[in-house]
């Protein structure tokens, strides 16, 4: 195989270059020529086609993402926003947290344990790129119906791949979301979260300065992992027909992740990385032309030097390998020699393959030729940026015309309580999450299944021992709240992530967001992408969080059958003092139950008609911020003066699935009665904005005040104690009962 | 009654962790020359009648769609003398 | 008088490192790391062999670990009478160096799985158990995909009736371990192994819904400083 | 070069759950006949040299010190042919 360089490349100007195969359109083939002044070399073809890919360049989501910045509220929190690895967070007393969450949804369906492990993998080592211990983990989760073949399929792979993944890195599971529906058998999603934390004056970045500086690869050899994985796999449709010619899935080393974050805490602390980039999709292609672009504009890269695990590797193939558990740091020449030290003794192969130089030029070498010489910018920056056309979706009107008034109410209550409360999406997620270690690291005051995970600061780092925050953090969407409207969806997303960090009695400081939608080349797709992203940069507004940083994840779509436009939304929050946290559920008998915030009748995209009716109509629920932020201006409140003692935000299923949960959680029953007259609605409309605490009876009259003061209505429901709920004239379910609804559902469906 | 062996390894092209970790564990308890390591699953299958063409091709399909996962692994078979 | 001194071992992939030397710090004594290259037990009183992944778990669980130059110390020592416990992972090792008969093999529902356990103090006549009643109930978190205890005939027989399984499973054996057992000793009572896990069950904020893990800690403690 | 196999399956009287899941699930996929399956796992091992005396008792050394664990491992070798 003749080697194609920079030389050839001259003199076979018309050779011709399998860019449509590599998913390049021919304009873009032709801008990579202009910028250039020639063809391309395989390899600068390799790098570029990896580079624009929809995955890589953001090319059809840009112009929308924009307004997560330009409609960003003003936020003293926000240390490092959009752009970069992972948004950092000021958390207070010198510290902050990074996070971020990220899809491998494509992958997972392939082979789903390998699939959903590298996302892990892959999201922790964003994370570590910032300069961060990662110190939790988190999993928002969607697959087709429950009982559908392939959800057997796909389902204990997903969740035994990353339950191993993540538990061999020791980092505590603390939350995330397991939801159901058809419309994703042939594409589940698999979104990945890590949080970290750092000192706040110690933020690493990607970005490789100083000419002369080493560039360093780390961690695993160089393997043909998914070579084309990161344009053809990630960014093209596949249909069931194509399995014979699916490229190969990459495969993660957990046991490597674990040496690399331990090295790379080292190397932190040891003060000798100048930069630092993790390898993900588009591996050296990618890690390269990012710090390049972001330092001094040159390096010298030797491909030779790039320790191989398969010896056939071609540089193209080098450069599009996405082996997993690698890292790329940019050394002073004077700290190699510790640099090398520390990966030695975390017995992490490494190795310097090049350098930085002030040339503006990335420039790559195999066998003394030269194979790429480009302007990294032009690769890493400047890619295709597309308007893409787009309408309401045909049968929009018609869709949401099709409201729930006209289905049939249930005149057994209690029967309807227990369908929903065994249904897959409302039934409990232990068959998934006792798969996760929560508990490893021993900061985790919170975990499933509370609303929201939260970790203590103190211990999870030395020098950290003063501070007695904590970090709180939820993961939530509703596909079919955004299929009715994705505007108000996203918004919903928002919301319901932004409540559930609130009932901890944390305060959401910032968002990250994965966007899950289905080909950006279909108009009515990018409709629901534009309006979903136009619903939560207003929301984040209006809430005064933040957007720092996420991921898109298009083409979810089998043949034209697009999933639910499925925005998912993470919120973190800080609490001041960690031991003021609130608990879940009704903690102890004798307490007082009250319900804030107002109930509407509101049953469009509910669990009620879908479970029931198996019926999507109408719309969904208001999304009212206004009433979201009073809500949880008054659950912080009530934390820091210690009134609650144990609360559980409302969502899909209503009061009534709240209420069973509430129960449920240490075996608590209650006698309530329901705030307004139709019980129906008053135990299952979806009805955004609303939480259920229990406060000692003598603290009632402090919260009522103070929901009074942040007009938020509060409704005494009744007491806890006994050992059954009892909605009065209503129904009457022994706890028992309720758990055995709850818990069994998931076991008896995956054994 | 017969016993069929089913081997299943990854994919030469497919990363083996397990593999790896024991290759790099050698030379520290003492054995050298070894070059690679490499870990698959071997499975033993009782069937009840012989081993003929037809159960063979049975055990092929059971490898195909359960013992082995094709996307990352080969398998061999053979019937144990 | 100096604190007692407890070794808390780390190999490459060792976890629960962090949380085993808060719980002996949080019971009076002095934690001190041991790194598992090293051939030094740095004059510690006791050694505690943390849960995890040593190794990735690769090949068996405490396969590789077990022959790290640490452990050529820990050994003899063990022999000699230092107290050592492993739990999880630490479990594993000890069988796999042969300071506890048996072996732990894949949970017999195939499943990782991390639960609050009840479990039952069979054996308070132990270097890490003499701070609970005989016959006591606690409850400590599990987190193990390779936890069936398993062990000859002969070796289940003598461990029962020389009063060396020191905790069993209690309300559903979570992997199918013989005899429900959770954890056993060696004869002479100073190394002891279990699955589940005390040093996450020693604090009210954090870690499971009990401080029953405290009770390890208290023991040890009083028993260095006694001796 | 030489490639050398170690095969270790778990003794008889050890309870393979692994295996059973697997004959459990076989009637439900469609497949009779099949009486018992066992997983074990299979080991290629690449020596630089050839498989000679030598070669092999070190392979046998490593299979019983670290590969097998002989109080609930049985294993064979073989040199590939
Ligand atoms: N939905 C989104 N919202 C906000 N920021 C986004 C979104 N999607 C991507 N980004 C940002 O765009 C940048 C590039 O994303 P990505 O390629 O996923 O990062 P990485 O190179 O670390 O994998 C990141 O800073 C990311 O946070
Ligand atoms: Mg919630």
């Amino acid at each position: 195989m003749t080697l194609d360089s920079v030389k050839l490349a001259l003199e076979t100007p018309d050779e011709r270059q399998p860019y449509a195969e590599l998913g390049m359109k021919d304009d873009e083939y032709q801008r990579v020529r202009e910028i250039l002044g020639r063809r391309p070399t395989s390899s600068e073809l390799a790098i570029y086609s990896v580079m624009w890919s929809e995955h890589c360049s953001y090319k059809s989501s840009k112009v929308h993402l924009r307004q997560f910045g330009t409609k960003a509220p003003k936020s003293e929190a926000l240390l490092v926003g959009m752009g970069e690895n992972a948004g950092v967070v000021d958390i207070g007393d010198g510290w902050a947290a990074t996070f971020k969450i990220e899809s491998h949804n494509h992958p997972s369906y392939v082979e789903p344990h390998q699939g959903a492990a590298t996302g892990v993998g892959g999201i922790v080592r964003d994370i570590m790129s910032m300069g961060a211990r990662p110190i939790a983990v988190m999993d928002a989760l969607r697959f087709g119906g429950a009982t559908q073949p392939d959800t057997r399929r796909v389902l204990p792979g997903v969740v035994e791949g990353i339950g191993h993944y993540g538990n061999c890195l020791g980092l505590p599971n603390i939350g995330g979301e397991v939801a159901f529906d058809p419309c994703y058998i042939g594409n589940p999603l698999v979104n990945a979260l890590c949080v970290g934390l750092l000192r706040k004056d110690q933020i690493k970045l990607a970005t490789a300065p100083g000419p002369g500086n080493k560039v360093v690869l780390f961690g695993a050899r160089t393997g043909a992992d998914g070579i084309g994985g990161a344009s053809v796999l990630a960014s093209a449709t596949f249909e069931d027909e194509s399995q014979a010619k699916r490229p190969a899935v990459q495969v993660g080393d957990p046991f490597m992740e674990k040496l690399l974050i331990e090295c790379c805490l080292e190397l932190y602390q040891a003060d000798v990385v100048v930069g630092i980039q993790d390898l993900g999709a588009a591996g050296v292609s990618c890690a390269t032309t990012e710090l390049a672009a972001k330092g001094t504009g040159g390096m010298h890269v030797d491909l030779n030097l790039v320790p191989l695990r398969d010896p056939t590797l071609r540089p193209e193939e080098i450069l599009m390998s996405e082996s997993q558990e690698r890292m790329m740091a940019v050394v002073t020449p004077g700290d190699i020699a510790a640099f090398m030290a520390i990966c030695e003794k975390w017995d992490v192969p490494a190795t310097v393959i090049g350098e930085v130089t002030d040339t503006g030029r990335l420039v790559m070498t195999w066998d003394g030729e030269t194979i790429v010489d480009i302007p990294p910018g032009t690769a890493a920056d400047d890619g295709p940026v597309y308007e893409r056309p787009f309408h309401e979706p045909a049968g929009q009107a018609a869709l949401n015309g099709d409201g729930p008034e006209r289905l049939p109410r249930p005149s057994d209550l209690r029967e309807t309580l227990l369908t929903l409360l065994g249904s897959p999406n409302l039934a409990s997620k232990e068959w998934v999450t006792s798969q996760y270690d929560r508990y490893v690291r021993g900061n985790t005051v919170l975990a499933q299944p509370a609303d929201a995970g939260m970790v203590r600061i103190s211990e999870v780092m030395p020098g950290a021992e003063e501070t007695t925050r904590g970090i709180a953090l939820s993961t939530d969407g509703n596909g079919r709240y955004a299929k009715l409207d994705p505007y108000a969806g996203a918004q919903l997303a928002l919301a319901e992530a932004y409540r559930n960090v609130a009932v901890t009695g944390a305060t959401p400081l910032a968002v990250t967001n994965c966007l899950n939608f289905g080909s950006p080349e279909d108009p009515e797709v990018m409709w629901q992408f534009a309006e979903a992203t136009r619903g939560l940069a207003d929301a984040c507004q209006i809430l005064g969080v933040p957007v720092t940083g996420g991921n898109v994840s298009f083409y979810n779509q089998t043949g034209s059958a697009a999933i639910h436009p499925t925005p998912v939304v993470g919120v973190l929050g800080v609490i001041d003092d960690v031991a003021r946290r609130i608990r879940s559920g009704f903690t102890a008998p004798g307490l007082r139950v009250a319900l804030l915030g107002e109930t509407h009748e509101e049953f469009g995209g509910s669990e009620w008609a879908h479970v029931v009716h198996d019926h999507l109509g109408g719309l969904p629920p208001q999304a009212d911020l206004a009433a979201e932020r009073g809500l949880a201006a008054v659950l912080a409140a009530a934390a820091a003066e210690g009134l609650i003692e144990g609360s559980h935000d409302l969502s899909d299923g209503g009061l009534g699935i709240a209420l069973a949960e509430s129960c449920i959680a240490q075996g608590v029953g209650a006698s309530v009665s329901l705030p307004i007259e139709d019980a129906f609605v008053g135990l299952f409309s979806e009805t955004a904005a609303r939480a259920l605490v229990c406060v000692r009876p003598e603290a009632f009259e402090a919260l009522a005040e103070l929901c009074g003061r942040f007009d938020v209505p509060c409704y005494g429901l009744g007491t806890t104690g006994g050992t059954s709920l009892v909605v009065e004239d209503v129904l009457d379910v022994p706890v028992a009962e309720l758990r055995e609804a709850h818990e069994g559902a998931l076991p008896a469906i995956f054994g | 009654m017969a016993r069929v062996i089913v081997d299943v390894m990854l994919k030469p092209e497919i990363l083996d962790p397990q593999g790896q970790a024991i290759a790099r564990a050698l030379p520290r308890l003492g054995f050298s020359g070894v070059s690679d390591v490499r870990q698959g699953k071997r499975f033993e299958v009782e069937i009840d009648g012989p081993a003929d063409e037809a159960a063979l091709s049975d055990v092929r399909k059971m490898a195909e769609t359960l013992l082995a996962n094709t996307v990352i692994e080969d398998f061999t078979i053979h019937v144990e003398s | 008088m100096s604190a007692a001194r407890v070794g808390v071992v780390t190999f490459p992939g060792t976890l629960d490192d962090q949380d085993a030397a808060r719980a002996v710090r949080l019971a009076g004594a002095e934690a001190v790391p041991l790194w598992h290259a090293e051939r030094d037990l740095k004059g510690v009183d006791a050694v505690f062999l943390p849960g995890g992944f040593s190794y990735g778990d690769y090949l068996r669980c405490g396969a590789i670990s077990r022959f790290a130059p640490l452990m050529e110390e820990i050994v003899p020592a063990a022999r000699a009478g230092l107290p050592v416990l492993g739990t999880c992972n630490g479990f594993q090792i000890l069988c796999e160096a042969h300071l506890l008969p048996g072996a732990l093999t894949r949970n017999q529902g195939l499943h990782y799985i991390c639960r609050d356990q009840r479990i039952r103090v069979e054996s308070a006549d132990t270097a890490w158990t003499a701070e609970f009643e005989r016959g006591q109930e606690i409850v400590l978190p599990i987190k193990h995909g390779e936890g069936r205890y398993v062990a000859d005939a002969e070796t289940l027989e003598t461990l029962e009736s020389e009063g060396r399984v020191v905790f069993r499973y209690m309300g559903g054996n979570p992997n199918g371990s013989l005899n429900d057992i959770a954890g056993i000793t060696s004869e002479a009572g100073n190394v002891v192994g279990l699955m589940p896990h005390p040093e996450h069950a020693v604090e009210d904020l954090t870690g499971a819904p009990s401080v029953d893990g405290r009770g390890f800690f208290t023991s040890i403690l009083k028993k260095l400083v006694n001796a």
